[in-house]
């Protein structure tokens, strides 16, 4: 069974690399270095500690932004896609936030609350938090109106309603809200370093960015990349087979 | 006698810079020979990733000093806030061709794609628009196919031969220089094309007024400390030597012109005649740049030059 | 004593898209006493699943009036066996029926021997959508009864159950009313079935529904209601009634 | 009816308002200057003809990144989402793409193609069809197997089961792709016009950035906020309306 | 000539979580001549749905064959009236019948004709979340008459409905079945209907599923079958089979 499910991803990984190594002998230029170069620089970045301290630090922040967006998003989306008023009340709100550019919210933050690490971490899960928002609440206006009835009918009250009707019903959006959240928690959290953080793997790429070095952006890019897709593989992906585990 | 001992005395000047810019050269020159203790003052590093950065780390407090040009320090002052300057460089950009170009004069720019870093309001940009309707009766603006982007891009656009012409801030022409790529026009000679001498410095340490109030003799010390550093530099070929994991060059030919473009740009004066030229050079940009570039403040606005500061 | 009133003067569904609306009960009243067994019948599509709806307090859509009496804590415990079994397809057959039930020690001894009452032993581990309608429907029917329902609505519970499982349960719910006050509402198209358990049988009629017959059953309940009796109350009502209720 | 769908918004905007001027007069600072200085700026900068010129640019590069990323996003993530062969080759590939940097596309497109018209609006599809796939992968393996099977057997072929039974159930998913699809794709945007385009309204906030006028950059977001406000309210909110209107 | 063989040796449902694997169908054996209408019995949760399915080619995952006659155009119509009702929510319930046929002049007539017959007329514009459960089931019923089919399923079809329009819809299906030569799969818990209906009942044994008997119904089909006969013939199975049918 182990074998069977993996044996796919590394077959597809190959041939990305595959593609990748052909790009690049085919372009041939600074844009686009070779799989090797980059593990080279790779390498040497791990060795040197730079990597592993910057792409820990970028983590943390990645982590802490996305539970606390998820979290409120997730709560705010219920709300609006079960009460009409609330909804009509705060669209327009959530338009606005949603569509405000991460460079207002980051400037904001970092000059109001100082260039701290919370600011931020502020930046970005208010940043976030909107497009949680959008999809929870398209979820939860999809909830099927049968089991609610039937948990009104038995009164389930309002903890064990959410617990056992709604979150499993919002289950494929909430996955959803994480998983493209995750990505955009974290490229945000890139501009924020880019603008006001003195470590991270944003700081780094930006630098490398500045001297061109293509290699370098690619090496710090293909670490964090790695991180999270054995997020996938170790937490996501069985989590998400034992929530779907009902379906026929 | 004081009962605090000298370390803790000294004063703490927090500055923001570019991790791989070249103010982080001087200062970490600073910082190896120590000129900021023999000095009296205690230079702190703030590294960051974006030139922006370093603006709102200022403007949130998190820095005491950065490095950028009196003409951003004239617009933030007409906006309330009260900055002030002291130089740092001289060294400005340049207009560069391919070396085989035909392009050899401004006019024969017309119709060409130019890759232009730093936007529409770039200073090194205007003052060559300035020059090219003073001397060849052109408004490049109109003339040429602009390409505006960020300088890493616009370089690498120009190497692979997608741009006619470019213009970009010196240390990322060092780069092109040491690929066959050839100066058509430097920014001093735009400057000294509408009556400004060339060796006006546009950056410089800029920090609040009322900060640099509280520490005159901070400030002092500063200054003091860069030109001994500066020194270093453009005697030293062995501190260069050793600052090259910091100045990453591509390659040696790179390394030489970054060196070189450097030393060009040390200040050699700063008095009430390069004063002058600012205010003039700013009236002539803020023509040009319009609105969009110095605000509501067609002139040089009083203060921009912390007065101290004079040699 | 009257355990609920019923009086409602409309109940109209509103127009959608290029549907009219609907209305579907008109001028429909009757009374239930405490713990009495009521079927309903009625024509398909005439409204007897929105009156059950009203009842529940699911719908307080319409004009009229519907009181259940005063309970000590708020509202009676209702039971309702909808017409679709309404289980949380991400909850364990045994999970559905513990969720109802109020916490307590023998909570799980409960459910279990509901399930094993109706032939359910088996599948308590089961996911809803791995089940025969039949069985779904079962599962819908212990989780009515095992919250000890003062009012208990059922909309059709035995039909896709063959004979002996169905007779097994009209049984049983024979046994659970017996055993506490009860108050019953029995939606069926089986005048056979509705004979075999009702106190009264209330006939609707095509929509706008209202109540056309409302007709005790006077067998004794003590011996068992046996199927020669039945078919003679089931001519005498079909005599009675003319054949709105068919020949088979 | 107009009047009661209406009113809520406004109060909202002005409760915004509100807030917003209550901030600026409480920190009054420049990183917030008051909505009557930023109205100030936005009528100068339509008069100008700027803010037009800019806006409209931008709206077609965000328009046309937008339904590439939409259409190409769904149609991967509904294969992978059905099959799960595919789901296995692709996701590692997903992977990389969703956390792959918005600048290392642009600059590797810019490179590449140039700073062309064409290179900007490739680097922000291909930043954002992985957030698509995700989302619609999600309503993909959520379809109703039951409606699936009926199509099957009553041989609707894939034209027709797309259109009739795949597409409607995607719905939720795929508006909530869209919205929050389009607020990440100006995001995106944004950053394209910063790094090599010469127009557009992230071209103009990076001035405003650089000159540290907030007023400026605020103006220009206000300008998008609206128009997207505006589609909202005139076309998404009505389709979304008729596309629901099946509900109960 | 024959229809349709099944030879199933063995049907099994995995193991999922806690629940042990259900082996559904052994050594199920049977044919259906060209024409026949056939009934299946069997007590709930014995496998029949699951037998369907797997002739309607839903479930390949068995061991044993089941073949279908290849027809001109590749495999048979087959109509397939589902145990739910399965119609498409967002489609009108005319769509939902116009869907399944093939696309030709007089589509929307016969639609129209087949909902007047089943009693529809007035619901042809409502969406089904709208109508009465009787109602869904008889619009499954008009969808799978509607693409005159070669085979036709049909999981007890006529529950959740009253006598006198199970009666009609029961006459429509002999009609219909009389027209053209239709293989029928009949599933009821109704001995009477299957009586009433059948040219020979098949007796399902409880899980895993065998065929334990298959009883010819001699009664002539000209004359209408009529309650007393179909009464004798009852009392005559039940006799032969034991109380495997319930009494009532
Ligand atoms: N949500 C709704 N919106 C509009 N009309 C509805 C709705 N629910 C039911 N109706 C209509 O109301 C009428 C009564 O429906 P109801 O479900 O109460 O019938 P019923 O007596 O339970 O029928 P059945 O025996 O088929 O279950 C039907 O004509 C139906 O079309
Ligand atoms: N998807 C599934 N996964 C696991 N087990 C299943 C699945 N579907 C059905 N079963 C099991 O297979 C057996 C037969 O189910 P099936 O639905 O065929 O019964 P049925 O004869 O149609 O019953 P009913 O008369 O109640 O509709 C049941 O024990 C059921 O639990
Ligand atoms: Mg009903
Ligand atoms: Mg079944």
């Amino acid at each position: 069974m182990l074998h069977r499910s993996v044996w796919p991803y590394i077959a597809s990984i190959a041939a990305l690399l595959l593609l990748w190594q052909l790009a690049a002998g085919w372009v041939d230029s600074r844009a686009l270095p070779t799989p090797m170069a980059v593990l080279a620089v790779l390498e040497r970045e791990v060795t040197s500690g730079a990597l592993p301290y910057h792409l820990a630090v970028t983590l943390a922040r990645v982590a802490a932004s996305f539970f606390l967006a998820l979290l409120i998003g997730s709560a705010i989306g219920i709300v609006m896609g079960r009460s009409v008023l609330i909804d009509r009340l705060g669209d327009s709100w959530l338009i606005v936030f949603l569509n405000l550019p991460a460079l207002v919210t980051i400037v904001l933050c970092y000059v109001w609350f100082g260039l701290t690490e919370a600011a931020a971490i502020l930046a970005v899960t208010i940043n976030k938090i909107p497009n949680v928002v959008v999809t929870v609440r398209e979820g939860a206006r999809a909830i099927s109106r049968d089991l609610l009835e039937m948990a009104q009918v038995f009164q389930l009250g309002r903890v064990r309603t959410l617990r056992h009707v709604v979150l499993p019903s919002l289950g494929p959006f909430i996955i959803a809200a994480a998983r493209s959240g995750l990505a955009i928690v974290w490229k945000i959290v890139l501009v924020v370093e880019l603008l006001g953080r003195s470590s991270g793997v944003g700081f780094q790429i930006n630098l490398f960015f500045q001297l061109f070095d293509v290699a370098g952006i690619l090496a710090y890019t293909i670490a964090f990349v790695a991180v999270i897709q054995l997020l996938e593989l170790g937490v996501l992906q069985p989590l998400e087979r034992r929530a779907n585990r009902w379906r026929r | 006698a004081l009962p605090l001992s000298p370390a803790a005395a000294r004063e703490a000047v927090r500055i923001g810079v570019l991790k791989f810019g070249t103010v982080n050269w001087e200062l970490d020159v600073i910082k190896t020979h120590a000129l900021d203790k023999k000095e009296g003052i205690d230079v702190q590093i703030v590294e960051f990733a974006g030139r922006d950065a370093t603006s709102v780390a200022l403007l949130a407090g998190k820095v005491d000093v950065i490095v950028i040009d009196w003409i951003w320090v004239s617009r933030q002052r007409a906006e309330g806030s009260k900055l002030t300057f002291v130089p740092f460089s001289s060294a400005v950009g340049a207009l560069m061709v391919p070396a085989d170009s035909p392009v050899r004069t401004l006019a024969d720019l017309k119709g060409k794609r130019l890759g232009i870093s730093g936007g529409p309001i770039d200073k090194s940009w205007l003052l060559i628009r300035a020059m090219g309707l003073s001397q060849a009766g052109i408004d490049l603006d109109d003339a040429v196919d602009k390409v505006f982007g960020a300088p890493p891009l616009l370089n690498a656009q120009a190497l692979a031969g997608r741009l006619d012409g470019i213009i970009t801030s010196w240390n990322f022409l060092a780069e092109l220089e040491a690929r066959r790529f050839r100066t058509l026009v430097s920014v001093e000679d735009a400057a000294r094309a509408i009556g400004i001498s060339g060796t006006l410095p546009l950056l410089g340490y800029v920090f609040d007024e009322g900060w640099g109030r509280d520490r005159r003799d901070a400030v002092a010390a500063l200054v003091r400390a860069s030109r001994s550093a500066k020194q270093i530099l453009a005697e030293s070929d062995a501190e260069w030597d050793r600052l090259r994991p910091l100045v990453k060059p591509a390659d040696d030919a790179t390394f030489a012109a970054l060196k070189a473009g450097f030393r060009r740009g040390v200040p050699t004066s700063w008095g009430q005649a390069e004063r002058d030229d600012a205010a003039r050079a700013y009236a002539v940009m803020a023509k040009l740049g319009g609105a969009e570039l110095v605000g509501r403040s067609p002139t040089l606005q009083p203060g921009v030059f912390w007065p101290d500061v004079t040699y | 004593m009257t355990a609920l009133v019923v009086d409602i003067r409309e109940k109209r569904y509103p127009a959608v898209g290029r549907a009219d609306a609907a209305v579907a009960l008109r001028d429909l009243r009757f009374e239930a006493a405490s713990g009495e067994l009521l079927c309903v019948v009625g024509p398909s599509g005439c409204g007897k699943t929105t009156l059950l709806n009203i009842i529940a307090g699911l719908d307080r859509d319409f004009s009229g009036r519907m009181t259940l009496p005063p309970m000590a804590k708020g509202r009676p415990a209702i039971g309702y066996v909808f017409q679709n079994a309404r289980l949380l397809p991400w909850r364990t057959v045994l999970e559905n029926i513990e969720l109802v039930m109020p916490p307590s020690e023998g909570r799980r001894r409960r459910a279990l021997d509901l399930l094993a009452a109706t032939g359910l032993g088996d599948v308590a581990q089961v996911y809803p959508e791995r089940l025969s309608v039949g069985m779904g429907r079962r599962v819908a029917l212990a989780r009515a009864f095992a919250i000890d329902p003062q009012l208990l609505l059922l909309d059709e519970p035995f039909v896709s159950l063959d004979e002996p499982t169905a007779q097994r349960l009209r049984l049983l719910l024979l046994e659970i009313w017996g055993r506490q006050p009860t108050t019953v509402l029995f939606v069926t198209h089986d005048l056979r079935e509705a004979i075999l358990l009702a106190d009264r049988i209330i006939v609707l009629s095509p929509p706008p529904a209202r109540v056309v017959a409302s007709i005790p059953i006077a067998l004794p309940r003590d011996a068992q209601r046996d199927a020669a009796a039945i078919e003679a109350v089931r001519r005498q009502l079909l005599d009675e009634l003319g054949d709105s209720f068919g020949t088979l």
